[in-house]
């Protein structure tokens, strides 16, 4: 089949990799990404902002073409959609206020009772209610922003969170930080498609891979990440 | 001058977009409800029983579920018709609908149904006498619907429609649940991205406040030429 | 029973767990309804009293408050009261913090003055409207203007309102849906994390619809009755 | 003869449910005829007029108007209905018919009234129509009130422009279901001298009253109605003056 | 004169906005007077009746009701109020009007009704209430209405039922304000009945009525109002039958 077009979905914001400036134009690391991948493609890429917890039924709805929005590939997932290879890895970490640095997050007594945000529907929304889901107070957020504003406002206790997603917006405030040791998560973040369109996966995955080769991907991680998360 | 730390222009936009959203569904609430007011008032008991669904149903359930429904679940059900095109004759289309039409389409459908009720009762108001005099005049059954019930009934609709409409304007809200970038969104992300909800929300509230001003001037304007030839009781 | 279990057991989007995640929604969703309205409604009462006064530097304000509030929508309210109750200087340290931190009380208090401004308004119609001469009747026996309101306009007033007021309780209700948006686990709250664990959204949302299809038919019924109770005074016997 | 008679009536039946109330009723309107109907309440007489124009449809019985006969089927439910709706409409614009309750279209005015049938019913261009309705308006006399509506005039004001309205159809036969009785005592003259005049311009009319003054001396013939019958008929002077019927003697003693 | 004259009225005047309405009337109701007002419409007889009671305010004059002087003072907009809110309840409480529309409270019942203004103002205990409250409607003859709504009953019966409220505040000064001419014809007969009876009870009581069989049967004074000044007065015989004003002999002739 002949893409002239592929419409990709992405999840605002989620600072640094997709996010609006004041203008509502888009940018950030995967956007910059993306239309390299698809000019690379020699398609027309277009844009559709879709909030996380709809992405993949809108993906199945064909309300657009592809997901690429920081989704981490993982089982559950697989079952219903179809993963390119991955693009970049990042781990996820636990970020609260300065004073719970002390805090051993991985004790369920130490954490019991508090209240913890998470972005509804994600890798992190998932490990936590496994892990922690019978003692802590899981809150579930539509989009980061809404639980990073809670956090600094005070009403979350500690937030599970993408951690450079973290680093670009809750750590900018010299009170909070990242209080544990980054935790890994998932195989790695892909483009998510519809499962039949294995030919529209292949010419990603070739374009990743070119992308990947020639530098230009260096270049984009370097404007946003001072680390590698290349993968 | 407050200062909107650049996001302004594209709360503007959204203010537009609101507006837009609103006379649209409105648009598409007055249609279904003269449909639905019809098919109540018709004798065609199937009419009768789809139109009393209608409005009970959807008078049941809250707008935000009925708009979530309609914007996640109305695709999939879209999808599948067409996926039954494709299977059947090969016909390869996608309708997409997205959270524009889904918020037009829910706002208008929910409205549709207190519409439906408002002009039933507008058109059982109309004076049987007058109608009867349509027909003795030999009018037949359009002519009397278009030139005799329909401008009476209006005029007993309007209070009940300018109540509607103001409810409305204030649900166009909810689509920026589903992800409509409307002057609410809008201001949601800003007041998230400054730290300041002051600053965002209280003059979006006070756009809304105007257009319930407007809109209450303008049903009154209306309301005194519509009521041409009524005597005040 | 077991065979029950064991069938939702198989049913993907219908388990045990998620069955009691609605449950626990249905709860929320009723206490939070339920309180918004009984403080709501006592706030209403002195408001329209006040409201229904000659004196503008009495009714005007209160005039003002309901004018906002009912000329704005609910999600604005919302937003306002939630992230904007963090910002007032000093709050994290004071009495009230525990209450304002969890969003459950804010989400309450925007509730509240909202349906608090409706109810308002439509006991101020039921008091505009007690007839004349039963109000003169009430001062020709030398009731005092507190017993006249007490025993006498109020009583008739609220049997008057009941017709407007049962269609607030369901906006109220259907209203209540958002609440959703700030975190808490209501009706609405609990379809969207089943949504976007099971990517099922027919499923997920069209449950929720008839469970909100139920409440609704049960308040109707509730005020029909209540209705055909408190109004047999307005209805001649013939 | 060389026109159609104007409106033939056989044998009218008309049940509601299951109350007969025409037990066979008919009449013939010749050109000119004024016939008036009395009857004491509930006797049938509204019932008789509003069958004649099909706002009711009789359960059996044929109309003739202007010698086309009106086509009735029997519907799904097993009901009589006219069988030709564009028959019904063209029969209706030559019969016009004047209510009790005047009925004059609240959202219009007085000259919008009368040529709103006319432009959309008969044809007639606007221009010609309002000329007509000009005259007509003269000739009840509210020619100055063209451009009031309905609720701003008094009750024989209505009546008059709902007598114009009817005129202006220029109807074979018109039917008038007790027009003045709506109206306060005083408000009767003004409407009653109005019909008079038409009667001696030589319309043909069927009148439902309860004016006997106005049905001894405008009409050339009165039917009494009795109970969904005629039970008397003919010309006033023997109907008022030496009636055959008990029932009609009895109808007349209270008043004298 | 062991007890006090139940009520004194002295010159009173009303002005609305620039209308004087009353201009000037006194009056003294005795132990056992049953006084008849009549007038014109608009003669300011109800006016009059209300601000004896001060639903309105006079604009000048003294209310003594039991020897009390009713006290008003000047408020800030410059009008003239009672100085004592305390004072005019308790002054209502001793006299009780009878309206023109009855005024039933519509959200109690008939007994409710009776018994509120006993309990809830003079501070019966709802017992004695219920007990005077059953003798009173055996009296006025409604007994067996006592559980009805007011909406339920005829208006004779509300206003039997009004009466019988008035009478359960055991007042010294019963007013009436037209109690008949809200009813129809047939029904005036069994309120009259009523207050004839209490008026040979020896009750006192004001009367504002257009009943002059009433006022001349049953008073023993009649006041004759004429825009808002007492034309002629006296007992019912001489105001009746051989009156001194122009305007009382005007006013009663038409009827005669
Ligand atoms: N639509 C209807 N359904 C059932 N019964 C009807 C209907 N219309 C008329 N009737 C009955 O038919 C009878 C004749 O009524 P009709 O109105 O013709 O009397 P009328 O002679 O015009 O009396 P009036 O002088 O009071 O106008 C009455 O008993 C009436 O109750
Ligand atoms: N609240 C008011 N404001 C202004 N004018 C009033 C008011 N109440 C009464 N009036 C005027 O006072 C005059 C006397 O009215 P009042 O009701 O006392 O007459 P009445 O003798 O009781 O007449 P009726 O027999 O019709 O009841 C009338 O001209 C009336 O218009
Ligand atoms: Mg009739
Ligand atoms: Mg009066």
């Amino acid at each position: 089949k002949d893409y002239k077009e592929v419409r990709l979905a992405v999840d605002v914001p989620y600072e640094p990799f997709e996010y609006k400036a004041p203008d509502g134009s888009l940018t950030g690391f995967e956007i910059d990404l993306g239309n390299a991948v698809c000019a690379e493609m020699k398609v027309k890429c277009e844009w559709v902002v879709q909030a996380w917890d709809g992405i993949i039924p809108g993906l199945l709805a064909r309300k657009y073409d592809a997901i690429f929005s920081s989704m981490s590939i993982n089982e559950d997932r697989k079952k219903k959609v179809l993963f390119s290879d991955p693009y970049y890895n990042t781990p996820s970490s636990w970020f609260g206020p300065n004073e719970s640095k002390s805090m051993d997050v991985s004790s369920k007594d130490v954490l019991k009772g508090k209240s913890v945000g998470v972005q509804r529907g994600t890798i992190q929304d998932k490990y936590i209610t496994k892990t922690f889901g019978s003692v802590v107070d899981v809150k579930r957020y539509t989009t980061a922003d809404d639980l990073v504003i809670d956090l600094k406002g005070g009403r979350l206790d500690l937030v599970f969170l993408d951690y450079p997603v973290g680093e670009s917006t809750i750590m900018k405030d010299d009170k909070f930080d990242s209080i544990s040791d980054t935790i890994q998560l998932g195989d790695g973040v892909a483009v998510a498609l519809r499962k039949r369109d294995k030919d529209l996966a292949a010419k990603f995955n070739a374009a990743l891979a070119k992308v990947k080769a020639n530098g230009t991907y260096d270049k984009i991680m370097k404007k946003y990440f001072s680390y590698n998360i290349k993968m | 001058m407050i200062d909107f730390h650049g996001y302004g222009p594209s709360i503007f936009q959204g203010a537009i977009l609101t507006i837009e959203i609103a006379f649209l569904s409105l648009f598409l609430a007055v249609t279904l409800g003269l449909l639905g007011a019809i098919a109540k008032i018709s004798k065609n008991r199937i009419a009768n029983g789809i139109a009393t669904l209608y409005t009970t149903l959807i008078r049941g359930v809250p707008d935000l579920v009925l708009m979530l429904l309609i914007f996640f679940g109305g695709q999939m059900l879209m999808n599948s018709f067409t996926d039954m095109l494709y299977d059947k004759f090969e016909i390869d289309i996608f309708i997409n609908i997205n959270e524009f039409i889904a918020g037009v389409i829910t706002i208008g459908f929910i409205f549709g149904a207190y519409m439906a009720e408002t002009f039933r009762g507008a058109f059982q108001s109309v004076d049987n006498g007058q109608i009867e005099a349509g027909k003795a005049y030999g009018m037949s059954q359009t002519q009397i619907f278009k030139r005799i019930m329909f401008p009476q009934m209006m005029r007993h609709a309007l209070p009940g429609l300018g109540n509607n409409w103001m409810v409305l304007l204030k649900t166009t809200a909810l689509v920026s649940i589903i992800g409509l970038a409307d002057m609410v969104r809008l201001a949601s992300e800003a007041a998230k991205a400054v730290h300041e909800p002051f600053t965002f929300f209280i003059p979006v509230a006070a756009v809304y406040l105007l257009l319930t001003a407007l809109s209450e001037l303008v049903m009154k304007k209306l309301e005194i030429r519509y009521s041409a030839g009524v005597v005040k009781g | 029973m077991e065979s029950l279990i064991a069938l939702l057991e198989q049913n993907e989007i219908f388990n045990p767990q998620t069955l009691l995640h609605y449950w626990d929604g249905l709860v929320m969703t009723v206490q939070l309804v339920f309180l918004s309205l009984v403080v709501g409604a006592l706030i209403s009462v002195p408001l329209a009293v006040l409201r229904s006064s000659d004196n503008p530097w009495i009714s005007k304000p209160i005039w003002v408050y309901t004018y906002i509030f009912r000329g704005t929508p609910l999600l604005i309210q919302l937003y306002i009261i939630y992230y904007g109750v963090v910002y007032i200087e000093g709050i994290q340290d004071s009495m009230f913090w525990p209450v304002v931190k969890d969003a459950f009380y804010p989400c309450l208090l925007a509730f509240v003055l909202n349906t608090a401004a409706y109810t308002t308004e439509i006991l101020r119609g039921a008091i505009a409207t007690t007839p004349k001469g039963e109000i003169e009747a009430a001062k020709a026996y030398g009731m005092s203007w507190g017993k006249m309101i007490r025993r006498i306009v109020l009583p008739s007033a609220f049997r008057r309102a009941l017709p407007a007021y049962g269609n607030e309780v369901i906006f109220m209700l259907h209203a209540s849906a958002i609440a959703s948006v700030v975190t808490i686990v209501d009706l609405t709250g609990a379809a969207r994390d089943i949504y976007a664990q099971h990517y099922a959204p027919f499923e997920a949302y069209t449950f929720v619809a008839a469970i909100y299809l139920c409440l609704t038919f049960g308040l109707i019924y509730l005020f029909k009755y209540l209705e055909k109770k408190m109004l047999a005074h307005l209805r001649p016997l013939s | 003869m060389g026109e159609a008679t104007p409106l033939i009536v056989k044998d009218i039946h008309k049940t509601f449910n299951d109350l007969e109330v025409l037990k066979g009723i008919s009449l013939e309107a010749h050109k000119g005829d004024v016939i008036s109907m009395i009857g004491s309440s509930g006797s049938g007489k509204s019932t008789f007029l509003r069958c004649i124009n099909l706002l009711e449809t009789p359960t059996s019985g044929d109309i003739i108007v202007h010698g086309e006969n009106i086509d009735f089927k029997i519907d799904k439910r097993g009901e009589r209905v006219p069988a030709n709706n564009k028959q019904v409409e063209d029969m209706r614009s030559r019969l016009s018919m004047v209510f009790q309750g005047f009925n004059m279209w609240s959202h219009m005015t007085v000259m919008e009234n009368i040529i709103e049938a006319p432009v959309h019913v008969l044809g007639k261009s606007k221009k010609e129509a309002m000329e007509h309705a000009k005259e007509l308006l003269n000739k009840v006399g509210i020619y100055e009130r063209r451009d009031y509506y309905p609720s701003q005039m008094s009750g024989g004001q209505q009546q008059r422009a709902a007598i114009a309205r009817a005129l202006a159809m220029e109807p074979e036969v018109m039917l008038f279901d007790e027009p003045t009785s709506a109206l306060d005592p005083e408000l009767v003259g003004e409407v009653l001298k109005v019909m008079r005049s038409l009667a001696e311009e030589g319309r043909t009319m069927i009148v439902v009253t309860h004016e006997m003054a106005f049905a001894r001396d405008v009409s050339n013939k009165v039917i009494f109605l009795h109970q969904g019958k005629i039970e008397e008929q003919g010309h006033p002077s023997k109907v008022f003056e030496n009636p055959d019927s008990e029932r009609m003697k009895q109808f007349l003693a209270p008043k004298y």
